[in-house]
């Protein structure tokens, strides 16, 4: 080492120091926020004291984690959608007795390493009372247990069961876990009297997850998946994978994978000369999966608490805000996202003017009975707020209630 | 006798590079190899060293077959050899290039170089004077820690031939040592071989500067067209009237 | 004068090392102690990659894995049979050893582009087996609940308290690399990296420094892993996807490749890649035209620019020790 | 179906996303052959050369509905402009070090799927196909009608190629330009030129894939990723720089996919595939069709 690489060294130290401070000195403004711009955040001082009478009233700070690069992007977008329509609503109205709702985006890239790092800027640095965190499973799987050190509630819209078995108070998920809707439509399909069914999905934790959950189904009926069948999720090309199970004659095909692949395995099996039923869960109830599969998804069978846009005047009215808002027909993970919103709002109105992470988690505990875009929400003490979901199915292209709960 | 070469043969699809050649070097002395370009002088360097698998026919040093040996295994039985177009480690200084070569002789363990840095300095130690010692035969020692390829053409070809040395060789292949050198270092190339050869090891030479072949060589074998036509000594090769037609030929297109 | 160098020399590695124990002090909250010791862990993989392919030319662009093989074996052995910290990590090291034979046995065979796309097809074998061997990994789903180490009843159990965990780990890897790196085994590295053929010639077992390179390289992607594993507590498969191996490779060549110094300074980019959030959507591509300016302007990486300057000296010295001789023209195989 | 028709089945399909890996391996190896360069971001220029088609093709620039095969041809002529561009941008990158291209090229990739997100979103979108949806069966075979225009035009595009290669005064100079710049130059062929018409070929190849498949799959910024890595593979596995050879690494690597995923085990597909390439380079460093070099002495 001479003497030119350690002065160097202590150069590029002293950048990272500098470097450091530079991405602590300001919290992120977001695009929706209102004019309100934040004070510079002090170096100490970890609770700002409440808003003096003539000083502008402190937003609250909501931190959001998701994926918005690389092939999850599609999640982070819907959830962004709903949360936002929800916070801007509220913003419109003066927001928590006059303080501004502030969402702190991060991008995960599906990363769980990302997410627990993103998780600890948003909380040690940003310093938010909340967040919802994450859209993924892995991801969330990551951060549980951060939030759970640092004491903050999350809500997180993934499906893995396991996300709210982990002991962690303050996560609450902001739709039914995955074994519900997997219940749902297996319980449903054995009802109409199908025998036969064969599994596909993808090797990500919440393709593994479903097309678990599908099974243990199955077999609480005494049945078994003809075969299970997997892909990466980038695939694009099942043709293996389908005459593997076209062999097995099946008469249903259950979809475990997310709503692309979901689409284009549906496609790809008409063409094959599948004539049998589709079915599936919370991914094959959404727009994306019949605009991919397009003619292939009519007659799918599908769960899911949020059925349809055209359920009642909530979700209607929803709908109407959000394609004024977006230019585009919402869908479920819109909707997980726009309840979540809520119940942190409700939340948030209930322990004001003492909003704290704790009071925040007591409030969000303390709601049962809340009429949601995906029916009544009632948090238990993991955080599972929903356990009741719907039948639809895919009619002339548009997802279409048969059985609501 | 160090080094047999019988009836080597090698072959590049359809193109015979080296034809039958039979070949005897002997202990102590310089030999000579020469011949026109294209000859395939350097490519029975590259069987002998190991780099090609012969088509045909053995190589054997000191008895022991070598064909097919790969090449540093060959390097650590006693052989060493030069490049015509220089290889030296651009990266590294004359001594770095130097220690490359003793590496083989070096006794400390990887572990010790992860947990006991006091026997590896030893060792670099003793290594580094070895290194010295070779580059004061081949009067580069001011040059050692200059990067090698920094230095002036006639010297990175000393350095080639140190390297060869350092890996303590009983034979030594030089592939062309004078290519590019003026009179003066030529000259001293000339003793620096026959200090070499002093020493006790034995020369196999590729050149083309016959001045310099005629002046050392104890034994020379021409080559033309992959065969062998004529061996001797320095005085019989030159008044054979088959090289003289070859080199003549060879002058004559 | 050699004594002033010298006394200057420890003073300032003094207040460095000074400085680094402050860190976790200078730094604002525990998400900026994360950052340092993910750039911690990010070089110790980057000194092992260094050492691979800066050192011995040796495409490795299974890191990735090999940071996965080291975690799994920790998280795994943690979880399932309640080995500490410490019986973890050389576990991990013996396996990412093993692994590494394999990942490196081709390296005999094929080289350059096909050597690169050898390794990341390893690479992507690896974690398709960790997604896919459930009753062992437990698949996509990763392994939750990985102990936090502890040494004499103190536990590493905050942040800054791991944080001189990683601190130790870095300044043993970067001594250990360095004295790797300096004696015979580097010269070897770097001869067959030179000149392969040369290197053969001159006795070096080029096989066996190449599988040794490539071991080198996962043994510490392995290290890096065991500290992660129990760092975060929590990991799964898709953490260690081909794009971390692209991070490491791009934090090295912007450190500099060949200078084990680079792999340290290249850490900033981790810090730098955090600060780049500031653009939201526009972070990632500013992130890809650095990288290209880097390559384009830098391509020795920040330590190159040092090298450069160093080798501009040497030339000049040797342009003018040709002028010397000037009158016997060398021959034009000079370069 | 009997076994012969499943197999026959599942070839089918593998040569159908085969063709597509043989249209991005030739990008690789025709740039590699002329310039030494190899690409990473050419997944990237894919993934844009279908936007650049689609587009049109969707009504999504200024409201022009282009018919499926004009929008194709906008499509692969921009695809081609933007591959001149690059080559510019490459340029400096074809001398040096291959981890430096490596890196050079990523970053050049990276920046142009965090583009593609900004200019068009990262949600993506399904493309209606042109044809008939409904497969038409030849012996129990069913055969999907944009699948059969994927092999045919990408049949006819890799023949093109080869003619335009062997017949043509530019195609000549191109094929003297990858053996020997130097030559050539001396020779008084235009390098830069003939590299520049090389890289708009490779792209504009990457483009027309893209816009064949995009029926069949699925548009989205994230697409240049797996396409990209899996290109690369069969370029290798064929024998980088040679134009047989990414035709024939590419359409294997989609059968071995394809037979992998229907017979062996469908979660480990991409993993048989990268372990049965791993395998022909132990036997065959060089790639399948590949010409094996003497290392120099």
């Amino acid at each position: 080492m001479t003497r030119r690489n350690v002065f160097l060294a202590i150069t590029m130290l002293t950048v990272v120091a500098v470097l450091l401070g530079a991405c602590g000195a300001k919290a992120t403004p977001t695009p929706t926020k209102p004019a309100v711009q934040p004070t510079t955040a002090p170096t100490t001082a970890p609770v700002q004291p409440t808003t003096a009478p003539t000083q502008p009233p402190e937003p609250i700070k909501i931190g959001w984690i998701a994926p918005k690069t690389g092939t999850n992007a599609i999640l982070g977008e819907w959830d962004e959608r709903g949360i936002l329509l929800a916070f801007e609503a509220k913003n419109a109205q003066g927001g928590i007795h006059g303080r501004p709702l502030v969402l702190i985006q991060e991008d995960d890239e599906a990363d769980p390493t990302k997410a627990v790092a993103l998780a600890q800027k948003l909380i040690t640095q940003d310093k938010v009372v909340a967040a919802f965190a994450c859209t993924n499973s892995t991801t969330t799987l990551a951060v549980v247990d951060i939030f759970k050190e640092y004491k903050i509630p999350h809500l997180t819209s993934a499906l893995n069961a396991t996300i709210t078995q982990k002991g962690s108070k303050y996560v609450f998920r902001d739709c039914p876990a995955g074994p519900a809707y997997e219940k749902s439509i297996v319980d449903f399909m054995v009802g109409k009297g199908f025998k036969r069914f064969a599994i596909i999905s993808d090797t990500s934790a919440y393709g593994k997850g479903e097309a678990e959950y599908q099974t243990n189904a199955l077999k609480a009926h005494g049945l078994e998946p003809l075969t299970v069948e997997w892909y990466a999720i980038d695939d694009k090309d099942f043709t293996g994978q389908l005459t593997k199970i076209l062999q097995t004659n099946p008469e249903v095909i259950l979809f475990g994978g997310s709503e692309v692949a979901s689409g284009l395995i549906a496609k790809q099996a008409r063409q094959l000369g599948f004539t049998g039923q589709f079915a599936g869960g919370a991914a094959i109830g959404t727009t994306k999966f019949i605009e991919v599969a397009g003619e292939a998804a009519e007659g799918t069978y599908y769960s899911n608490p949020y059925i349809t846009n055209d359920l009642n005047d909530l979700t209607r009215d929803f709908a109407a805000r959000y394609k004024a808002r977006w230019g585009d027909e919402p869908e479920s993970h819109g909707a997980k996202a726009y309840d979540g919103a809520t119940v942190l709002i409700m939340a948030l109105e209930a322990a004001y003017p003492d909003i704290t992470p704790e009071r925040i988690t007591e409030e969000l505990h303390k709601i049962c009975g809340v009429q949601g875009l995906q029916g009544v929400i009632c948090y238990d003490e993991n955080g599972e707020g929903l356990h009741e979901v719907g039948i639809g199915v895919v009619k002339d292209g548009k997802l279409t209630p048969v059985s609501v709960k | 006798m160090l080094l047999e070469i019988e009836n080597l043969t090698m072959q590049f699809g359809g193109l015979v590079a080296v034809n039958n050649v039979s070949l005897n070097i002997q202990e102590g002395e310089i030999h000579a190899l020469i011949g026109p370009n294209g000859s395939g002088k350097t490519t029975i360097f590259n069987v002998v060293s190991g780099y090609y698998k012969p088509t045909g026919g053995v190589v054997r040093f000191r008895g022991k077959q070598i064909s097919g040996l790969p090449a540093y295994r060959i390097t650590a039985l006693g052989l060493a050899r030069t490049f015509q177009n220089l290889r030296l480690f651009r990266s590294m200084t004359v001594m770095e290039n130097v220690l490359v070569s003793l590496g083989h002789h070096a006794k400390t363990r990887f572990w010790q170089h992860v947990l006991d840095p006091f026997s590896v300095r030893r060792e670099e130690e003793r290594l580094k004077e070895k290194a010295l010692e070779t580059l004061r035969v081949m009067r580069i020692e001011q040059y050692a820690d200059e990067q090698a390829t920094s230095l002036p053409y006639g010297l990175q070809r000393r350095v080639e031939i140190a390297r060869a040395l350092a890996t303590e060789p009983t034979l030594v292949l030089l592939d062309e040592p004078a290519a590019g050198l003026n009179e003066t270092e030529t000259a001293e190339l000339r003793d620096i071989l026959l200090q070499i050869r002093a020493s006790g090891i034995t020369v196999f030479l590729v050149e083309h500067d016959m001045k310099l072949v005629m002046e050392i060589s104890d034994v020379v074998s021409v080559l033309d067209y992959g065969k062998k036509i004529a061996e001797g000594s320095c005085s019989a090769v030159s008044c054979d009237p088959v090289v003289i037609e070859a080199y003549l030929g060879k002058e004559g297109e | 004068m050699k004594t002033r160098s010298t006394l200057w020399k420890t003073l300032a590695l003094v207040a460095f090392l000074a400085l680094l124990l402050a860190m976790p002090k200078i730094a604002r909250n525990d998400y900026q102690v994360r950052i340092l010791n993910m750039t911690g862990l990010y070089i110790l993989i980057s000194l092992g990659l260094n050492i691979a392919m800066g050192y011995c030319g040796q495409i490795n662009l299974a890191m990735g894995a090999f940071w996965a093989v080291g975690a799994y074996t920790a998280a795994l052995l943690n979880t399932n049979f309640k080995w500490p910290f410490w019986l973890t990590l050389p576990a991990a090291m013996v396996i990412s050893a093993i692994i590494g034979v394999v990942v490196g046995l081709p390296s005999l065979k094929v080289r350059s582009h096909y050597l690169a796309i050898v390794t990341i097809g390893l690479g992507e074998v690896i974690n398709i087996i960790l997604v896919n061997e459930e009753k062992i990994t437990r698949g996509a789903m990763g392994i939750p609940g990985i102990k936090r180490p502890s040494l004499f009843g103190f536990t590493f159990n905050s942040e800054q308290k791991y944080y001189y965990l990683v601190l130790v780990a870095v300044i043993l890897g970067y001594l250990i690399a360095r004295q790797i790196t300096r004696h015979r085994f580097g010269r070897a590295f770097r001869a067959i990296r030179d000149d392969y053929v040369a290197a053969k010639a001159m006795g070096v077992n080029t096989g066996f420094y190449q599988i040794l390179a490539i071991v080198i390289s996962g043994v510490y992607a392995g290290v890096a892993g065991v500290l992660f594993a129990h760092l975060n507590t929590y990991i799964s498969p898709d953490i260690f996807e081909f794009r971390s191996t692209l991070f490491v490779l791009t934090m090295t060549m912007v450190g500099g490749m060949g200078n084990l110094l680079g792999s340290l300074v290249g850490g900033i980019l981790v810090i730098l890649q955090e600060a780049l959030r500031t653009f939201k959507d526009w972070q990632l591509v500013f992130y890809g035209v650095a990288v290209v300016l880097v390559v384009l302007f830098f391509p020795g990486g920040v330590m190159g620019i040092a090298q450069r300057w160093r080798e501009r000296q040497a030339t000049r010295l040797a342009s003018a020790a040709e002028k010397e001789e000037a009158g016997n023209p060398p021959s034009g195989e000079v370069r | 179906m009997t076994k012969t028709v499943i197999l026959i089945q599942t070839i089918v399909g593998g040569l159908g996303i085969g063709s597509i890996y043989a249209l991005v391996a030739l990008g690789y190896s025709m740039v590699y052959r002329s310039m030494g360069l190899v690409n990473f971001a050419h997944g990237s220029i894919y993934m844009i050369g279908t936007y650049f088609g689609i587009i049109f093709y969707r009504g999504m620039v200024a409201g022009i509905h282009l018919p499926y095969w004009a929008a194709f041809i906008v499509g692969v002529l921009l695809t081609a402009i933007l591959g001149v561009l690059l080559e510019r941008l490459f340029r400096p990158l074809a001398n040096l070090d291959l981890m430096l291209m490596l890196l050079g090229t990523i970053g050049v990739g990276i920046m142009l799927d965090n583009l593609a997100i900004i200019v068009w979103g990262a949600e993506g979108f399904a493309v209606r196909s042109p044809l008939p949806s409904k497969p038409i069966l030849v012996g129990g075979v069913s055969l999907l009608p944009q699948m059969l225009l994927v092999i045919g035009v990408g049949t006819l595009l890799m023949v093109g190629l080869q003619t335009f290669l062997s017949r043509t005064k530019v195609g000549k100079a191109m094929r003297a330009a990858a053996q020997d710049r130097e030559i050539a130059s001396a020779m008084g062929i235009p390098v830069n030129f003939t590299n520049a018409i090389t890289f708009a070929i490779g792209s504009g190849l990457a483009s027309a894939a893209g816009i064949l498949a995009a029926p069949i799959v699925y548009v989205n910024p994230s697409m240049s990723a797996a396409v990209g890595i899996k290109g690369f593979a069969s370029a290798i596995l064929g024998g980088l720089g040679s134009i047989p050879g990414a035709i024939v690494g590419g359409l294997s690597f989609g059968v071995i996919e394809a037979i992998s995923a229907g017979f062996i085990s469908s979660a480990y597909t991409k993993g048989i595939a990268f372990i049965i390439m791993v395998l022909v380079l132990m036997v065959k460093p060089s790639g399948i069709v590949g010409e094996t070099t003497v290392e120099k002495v």
